[in-house]
């Protein structure tokens, strides 16, 4: 009964169950938010956000950030376009792409947890060098000529139904990220990380190895999304996918991990996404402009952690009045 | 084995088999939206301006969406919204032809007719194009001007939009072949830049070519934005009068500039008349009048008959060029 | 214990070495880059050091290093603020289309305004932060997006061009005062102020001490929550004022307006060498952290170099940046265990 | 209450009256009185964990008593921050040293009442002054220029000691300033203070050495287990009824040592030294053995036992650990291997206060837990179960916070943690710190028991009668260097105290 009381007063949960009444309410309430057609379309604008908020998840938990993951994906998407040019089969470029975006990740990762950098300002330096090095390798072309098998796949549905193929990619690494996270002794540490790294290490994590992993998967997924948002528009561009880092790290605190680390769930994070989307969709289908969303993110961002932190500080005080209401002794 | 570049792989997309019917009546109530690069710019404004009242003359509906920022993803959720919301006609001025492709296909497959204006988009994924003016005749514009500017030798540079503005991009070409004419053979284009048609970028690109070409004798920039950024730049600057800026303008943002004697010439479209066309051109798509085959003609309202010229393009006409003497003419 | 037992300690007799010069060499470190930046630059292109280069680049420096000074307070509390980018888009918006509406405004006035509106915003910002035990990066975050939302919403589609504010306006961002452009004059003052408040008034020491060492500023009787609302406040409130400066220099404005400025600002700072966690760095660091990533963007075309290298230098500039300044702390740490231990 | 009031000394300058404080189910400090006069030091001692600076946060505003007051002047105090407390005149050195690490010496010195010019500007010229002048006082030659970054422990101490004499208080408390300054800066400490009590400071001063609070204070307060035993005059009382009345309790019964007889070598650590912290560290650890690590606070022996563990570096020697070498610098090797530390900081090494009971306890065995890699539901909570109900910890649920146990209870969860990786040798550093009476018998118990079994433990405490108790062998620690090994039969409180503090018996 505690237990369940402690669950829903948890704030990740609160946010599924903000996610689920606003998916009713907008299906029940939106012209055409319920059709099949729309779902397509938010799947796949919600995509490359949830699928760097895999990765960004475990790295808010162990108390660490990457902001650097919009511009490896730009400088993945330019790589591509300009391997493509060079006449390399798309094949190869995808599976290296996601080489060079692991790459990119473990330069972050020896900066940040060799050197000892602090990775706000780490990851806000490679932002600024990965988006300059997209510019560098493709300049101001625009490389549009992939094959229609691979954009069409990207962009198509499976047997034409509501379901976009690049959902089984996104539902796959959910499935494995929020198992890991989860359900293993890797996940565990994580969360032990975040907590308390010193306590971590007297229980033998090896906390400057777990953590450079973790950006190097963050750099490869991060490439990963490049490869999928270049064949999506069919368009490898430099500067595709500016400022999408501070969506995803939006998303990921929306959903309940702290900013502190050492708390969170995946299911949170992947609900934040989908509110977020589903707000956005849903507004601009009722031609609200774009723009009052930015409101509503911000205000939900800081909600996030301003409610819980109000509802406990309520608590403590009334807490302490009841003690001090006991009588003191007098001497 | 692998796809690489080159390999045809036979890239699907629906070919428009309908055919015309030239007296078919404009259908009363269609849902026609304008999607221009982004929204907040005064040339989009005064462009979708043009196409409200010609909606409004056709009696259908009219809508305006788009993005804040010009970047090449970021005007698909929106034509994604209004297949949703079953348009009739979606106008677009494409940030990139390429990446607003595959969702403009798919209105097509929805029955929504496609008409591009002011900046293309792939030639399979629209209808029609309604072209300010041939490219040709721009860039020979440009080129006329800047010679004249320069007095018929000396450095030139190019200040442009976003380095993937298809139109831009076209119209710089032309001016790279006039160059190569033996009667602007002195002038020496020095160096393309791009203000990603951000005023603030604009600018400070203005001062870079500046600083970096002492000699510089003119600046030509194709760009509403950035031929307003230059100008103001120079005439602020002790460069006043030593630099000319010319390009494409909007009357109103460089009436200033022109009555100070830092611009003595630019040129342009009237912008609300591609608007208006766009509006008629997709009513008349809509309608099943035309269906943006070459030859195909329709009326657009105040602005008389056109004639759908290869691959869908529909010119507006011959811009106009401003001067200290008819600028007052002209308010938008 | 006895007290003839006891060693004489070692560091009665070495000269002590001046741990604060190496500090201050971080600064030395950027104004020597600079130098040496602005001389290579200069030979091959000697118009870089012309009258109107400098101007147009220390005209490009001000209205960074205005929001970089209101930064650095802040970070030096540890706590960071990525609202300023817009807040600088609602004020400019603001104050322009103020202007427009009333011609006859003087400039006072819209540097008054920008200021106000810029100080409302940082007061939320604190308030959040403080009151609501919110961390800075989670309500800077909310509120750029709430800001910017705001903008977008009251502004629509719709920009402010340079023909419809008041002359007096746009000449002042251009406009100088024995030669020296206002808008230079006000990051000047701005940077000595901010300065000067940081390094010798008590609530700039007690800023200092914050950011060094929260636990430790609440045992000292530091007022915390007076204090933090001060430094969002100056950073509010010198956005705001960066909002007015842009709106004067470049005439046009929209409602995104210093779009994504916020980066850039952290990044002045943190090349200026203020320590993301807290405790050091200078205003005046921050100041030439801005003029160093303005002038790398100006040599870099004038030099004529491919400018899509600028950004990547400027990213690779931060991570050195941020690198040096750790190396400099391990190799202090290090010497002074070494020279201090009894064993 | 057994206040002795002389009548020289006057009303209290400062009382306290019936404090009671508790952290959670923690009682730190219950219903304690005791009065500080004008001109005199007042010594604080009791064990680790007895609430002496509990008291010391309270006086200074950090803490606010949860019943109880305390008094100023015969007036009632009602300070809720330290900035409250300094204003009434009262200056505090804290046990852990409370330094901005990136401002000047003398900035740290005069924080909070620095000295202005005409222009309210700090006034750095008579600030450095005024530092200087208080270091000539002390005797030390610190820059009140350089950053307090850096600094030593006992500079650091210096520099705080310097920061409260400073501000000219009425009440001067002192949490334990010497426990890491020689011989020379505790006597020139020592005639500071001395000077101020004479002008008419009341002085509070915590420490754990007796020739310290014989040589300075007037009047002792003894506590024990957050109660006060008594409040006596100095002269009143000898050095072995102060630590009778601390400790309170017969040693021979309360620890149940079984006798061993000891096995094949576990552990052997040979010249094991690590700049500026130990040097030259050599000794051999058997099975059924428990080893005892002795010394004074600060003496080094938590460093060694991390370093053999492979937490902290270490920069020459060897660790052999069942006859194989440990790799330097690896933690997870010496656990494979079935080494297991408790640590001496809970709060910050032992558990990850905001995981649950659960999840602390099968922490360092998660992986050994997992099935083909995954973690199912049970196999945890089967083995948190396990671990919990063997020591008899006592708690609401498995998923509980580990925050929300009382210390005594986190205590068990750490040793619980440890036991469950079946280790060859258990090194627990303070295992009973913090935590009550029933529950110290318990741990002893349990230890004494696990040695019975073969297992090997090395143990490293504050507490003389813990170590006398429970170890077979006794080796002390001294400034970095071990310089005794004294057997169960040898080791006498005398014998091993004098070894800590380097001096020699003299009967
Ligand atoms: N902030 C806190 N939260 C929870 N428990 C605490 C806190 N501070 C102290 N305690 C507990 O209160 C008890 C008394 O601690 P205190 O620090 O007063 O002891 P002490 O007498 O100063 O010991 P030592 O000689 O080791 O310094 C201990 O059990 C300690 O664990
Ligand atoms: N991070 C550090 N940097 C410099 N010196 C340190 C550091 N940590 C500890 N020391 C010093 O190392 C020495 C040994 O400290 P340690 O904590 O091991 O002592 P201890 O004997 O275990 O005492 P305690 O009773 O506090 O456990 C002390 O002089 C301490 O000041
Ligand atoms: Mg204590
Ligand atoms: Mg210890």
């Amino acid at each position: 009964m505690s237990e369940l009381r402690g669950r829903l007063a948890s704030w990740d949960t609160v946010i599924i169950g903000v996610t689920v009444a606003v998916l009713i309410a907008a299906t029940a309430g939106v012209e055409n938010f319920g059709n099949g057609t729309n779902f397509t379309f938010l799947i796949l604008d919600l995509l490359p956000i949830a699928l760097i908020a895999l990765p960004m998840t475990m790295i808010v938990i162990t108390g660490e950030i990457d902001l650097s993951v919009a511009s490896t994906l730009g400088l993945t998407s330019a790589i591509m376009g300009d391997l493509w040019n060079r006449g390399l089969t798309i094949e190869m470029i995808i599976p290296l792409c996601v080489l060079i975006g692991a790459l990119l990740g473990a330069v972050n990762g020896v900066l940040i947890n060799r050197l000892g950098l602090p990775s706000l300002a780490v990851t806000i330096g490679t932002l600024a060098l990965y988006r300059g090095l997209a510019l560098v390798v493709l300049g101001d072309a625009a490389v549009a000529d992939f094959p229609w098998a691979f954009t069409g796949w990207v962009t198509g549905t499976i047997g034409g139904g509501p379901i976009p193929n690049v959902l089984i990619v996104l539902v796959v690494l959910a499935v494995i990220f929020g198992v890991v996270l989860h359900a293993t002794p890797f996940g565990r540490s994580l969360f032990a990380i975040g907590a308390n790294d010193q306590a971590a290490r007297f229980s033998g994590v090896d906390v400057a190895r777990t953590k450079f992993w973790l950006y190097v998967v963050s750099g490869a997924i991060a490439g990963l999304a490049g490869v999928l948002w270049t064949l999506r528009y069919s368009s490898a561009r430099a500067d595709n996918g500016a400022g999408l880092e501070l969506a995803v790290v939006a998303a990921v605190l929306l959903g309940g991990v702290s900013i502190f680390g050492g708390r969170g769930s995946l299911w949170g994070v992947l609900s934040g996404v989908l509110l977020l989307a589903v707000l956005q969709n849903a507004l601009r289908l009722q031609d609200v402009s774009g723009q009052a969303l930015n409101i509503v993110t911000g205000v939900l961002l800081i909600a996030s952690v301003l409610l819980p932190n109000i509802i406990t500080g309520v608590r403590d005080s009334l807490h302490r009045r009841r003690l001090r209401a006991v009588p003191v002794k007098s001497s | 084995g692998g796809t690489s570049k080159g390999d045809d792989d036979g890239a699907a997309g629906p070919a428009s088999t309908a055919s015309a019917d030239p007296n078919a009546a404009i259908k009363e109530g269609l849902k026609i939206a304008f999607l221009p690069k982004q929204l907040n710019n005064p040339y989009s404004d005064v462009l979708a301006g043009g196409g409200e009242v010609a909606v409004g003359e056709l009696k259908g509906e009219y809508k305006l969406v788009g993005p804040n920022d010009a970047a090449a993803s970021s005007q698909v959720s929106y034509i994604n919204t209004l297949i949703q919301q079953q348009q009739d006609v979606i106008g677009i001025a494409a940030n990139d032809p390429n990446a607003v492709c595959p969702s403009l296909q798919q209105a097509r497959q929805a029955g929504i007719k496609i008409v591009s204006f002011d900046s293309d988009a792939s030639k399979d994924c629209r209808d029609v194009f309604i072209n300010q003016a041939t490219t040709q005749g721009i860039g020979e514009s440009l080129a006329k001007m800047a010679n004249e500017l320069a007095g018929g030798e000396g450095e030139i540079a190019i200040l442009s939009a976003t380095p993937n503005a298809t139109n831009q991009n076209a119209w710089i070409k032309v001016v790279e072949e006039e160059l190569k004419k033996p009667e602007n053979s002195k002038l020496k284009l020095v160096k393309t830049v791009y203000g990603n048609d951000e005023d603030q970028k604009s600018f400070q690109e203005a001062q870079g070519l500046l600083q970096s070409y002492p000699n510089l004798k003119v600046i030509v920039s194709p760009t509403t934005v950035g031929i307003a950024a230059a100008a103001r730049y120079v005439s602020s600057s002790n460069y006043k009068g030593k630099v000319a800026i010319t390009g494409l303008g909007l009357p109103n943002q460089m009436r200033e500039y022109v009555k100070d004697g830092t611009v003595s010439k630019f040129a342009l479209w009237v912008p609300s008349d591609i608007g208006y066309l766009a509006a008629y051109a997709g009513a008349a798509l809509a309608s099943g009048q035309i269906t943006g085959a070459q030859g195909e003609k329709f009326t657009a309202g105040k602005l008389g008959e056109y004639t759908i010229a290869a691959d869908g393009e529909i010119v507006l006409g011959p811009p106009t060029e401003f001067t200290a003497q008819n600028i007052d003419q002209f308010d938008f | 214990m006895s007290v003839a037992t006891a060693e004489i300690r070692k560091n009665d007799k070495k000269p002590r070495l001046r741990i604060g010069y190496v500090v201050r060499q971080r600064e030395m470190g950027i104004v020597l880059a600079l130098v040496v930046l602005v001389a290579y630059t200069a030979i091959n292109q000697p118009r870089f050091l012309g009258s109107q280069s400098i101007t147009d680049i220390l005209l490009n420096t001000a209205i960074l290093a205005v929001l970089a000074s209101g930064m650095a307070v802040v970070v030096i509390t540890r706590h960071i603020d990525l609202s300023v980018g817009s807040v600088l888009g609602l004020s400019a918006f603001t104050v322009a289309t103020v202007m427009q509406d009333n011609q006859g405004l003087p400039m006072v006035a819209a540097l008054g305004l920008g200021l106000a509106i810029g100080a409302v915003a940082g007061v939320v910002n604190g308030a959040l932060v403080h009151f609501g035990n919110v961390p800075a990066l989670v309500v800077t975050l909310g509120t750029m997006y709430a800001y910017r939302g705001l903008t977008y919403s009251w502004a629509g589609g719709q920009q402010v061009t340079a023909d419809e504010v008041p002359r007096h306006f746009l000449r002042f961002a251009n406009s100088a005062l024995l030669g020296v452009p206002w808008l230079v004059l006000i990051a000047l003052v701005v940077i000595a102020g901010v300065g000067l408040m940081m390094r010798n008034y008590r609530i700039g020491r007690e800023l200092y001490a914050m950011g060094s060492s929260p636990h430790a500023a609440g045992l000292a009787g530091i007022r915390i929550a007076r204090n933090t609302l001060v430094a969002f406040v100056i950073s509010g409130a010198l956005a705001g004022l960066g909002g007015v400066l842009y709106a004067s220099r470049f005439g046009t404005v929209d409602a995104s307006s210093g779009n994504g400025y916020e980066l850039q600002v952290v990044a002045a700072v943190v090349v200026g060498g203020v320590a993301v966690f807290g405790g050091s760095g200078t205003i005046w660091g921050a100041g030439l952290g801005a003029l160093l990533l303005t002038v790398i963007g100006s040599a870099l075309a004038v030099l004529d170099i491919n400018q899509f290298w600028q950004q990547a230098i400027v990213g690779a500039l931060i991570v050195l940046a941020i690198g040096a300044d750790r190396l400099v702390a391990v190799r202090i740490a290090r010497s002074l265990r070494k020279r201090d231990s009894h064993v | 209450m057994t206040t002795d009031r002389s009548a020289s000394s006057g009303p209290a300058l400062l009382e306290v009256l019936d404090v009671s404080k508790s952290f959670g189910a923690v009682a730190a400090v219950q219903g304690v009185s005791f009065p500080l006069f004008a001109g005199e030091a007042h010594a604080l001692v009791g064990e680790n964990g007895a609430g002496k600076s509990t008291i010391v946060k309270m006086l200074a505003g950090v803490h606010r008593p949860d019943t109880g007051t305390l008094r100023v002047d015969g007036h009632e105090a009602s300070w809720n921050s330290p900035a409250g407390a300094k204003a009434a005149g009262i200056a505090v050195i804290y046990q852990e040293p409370t330094l901005f690490p990136d401002l000047s010496v003398a900035e740290n010195i005069a924080m909070g009442n620095a000295p202005l010019t005409r222009l309210r500007q700090i006034d750095r010229k008579s600030m450095r002054a005024t530092a200087e002048a208080l270091f000539t006082r002390l005797g030390v030659r610190i820059d009140p220029d350089r950053p307090a970054r850096g600094l030593s422990i006992a500079d650091q101490q210096i520099v705080e000691i310097a920061k409260a004499l400073s501000v000219h208080a009425k009440v001067l408390i002192m949490d334990e300033p010497t426990a890491a300054l020689s011989g020379v800066e505790v006597e020139r400490l020592f005639s500071v203070v001395r000077s101020l009590r004479d002008e008419g400071a009341a002085i509070m001063f915590i420490s754990h050495r007796f020739e310290e609070i014989t040589a300075l204070c007037q009047r002792v307060t003894i506590m024990r287990d957050g109660r006060h035993v008594c409040t006596e005059r100095i002269e009143d009382l000898t050095v072995d009824d102060m630590i009778r009345r601390m400790v309170g309790r017969d040693l021979s019964t309360l620890f149940a040592k079984q006798d061993v007889t000891p096995g094949e070598e576990v552990l052997r650590v040979e010249a094991l030294s690590r700049a500026g912290v130990f040097r030259d560290i050599s000794f051999t650890v058997r099975a059924g053995e428990i080893v005892a690590l002795a010394g004074l606070v600060g003496s080094g022996r938590s460093e060694v036992m991390q370093a053999v563990f492979g937490v902290d570096p270490y920069d020459s020697g060897t660790v052999t650990f069942l006859g194989k070498r440990l790799r330097p610098g690896n933690p997870r090797a010496a656990m494979n291997a079935g080494m297991a530390l408790v640590p001496e900081d809970r709060r910050q090494q032992g558990l990850v206060m905001d995981l649950s009971i659960e999840r602390n306890v099968t922490l360092p065995r998660a992986g050994a837990l997992a099935k083909l890699g995954l973690l199912f539901g049970g196999a945890e909570r089967r083995e948190a179960t396990d671990w919990t109900r063997k020591l008899q910890t006592k708690f609401g649920r498995l998923s509980d916070l580990v925050g929300t146990l009382s210390g005594g209870n986190q205590q068990k969860v750490v040793l619980a943690k440890w036991l469950a990786t079946g280790p060859k040798l258990l090194i627990v550093d303070e295992p009973t710190r913090g935590i009550d009476v029933g529950t110290k018998a318990e741990v002893h118990r349990l230890m004494s028991q696990l040695a019975a079994d073969g297992m090997a433990v090395v143990m490293v405490s504050s507490e003389l009668p813990e170590v006398l108790g429970m170890a077979d062998r006794v080796l002390v620690l001294r400034e970095g260097h071990l310089v005794a090994e004294l057997s169960r039969a040898d080791a006498t409180e005398e014998t091993v105290m004098y070894a800590a503090m380097g001096q020699q018996v003299t009967a």
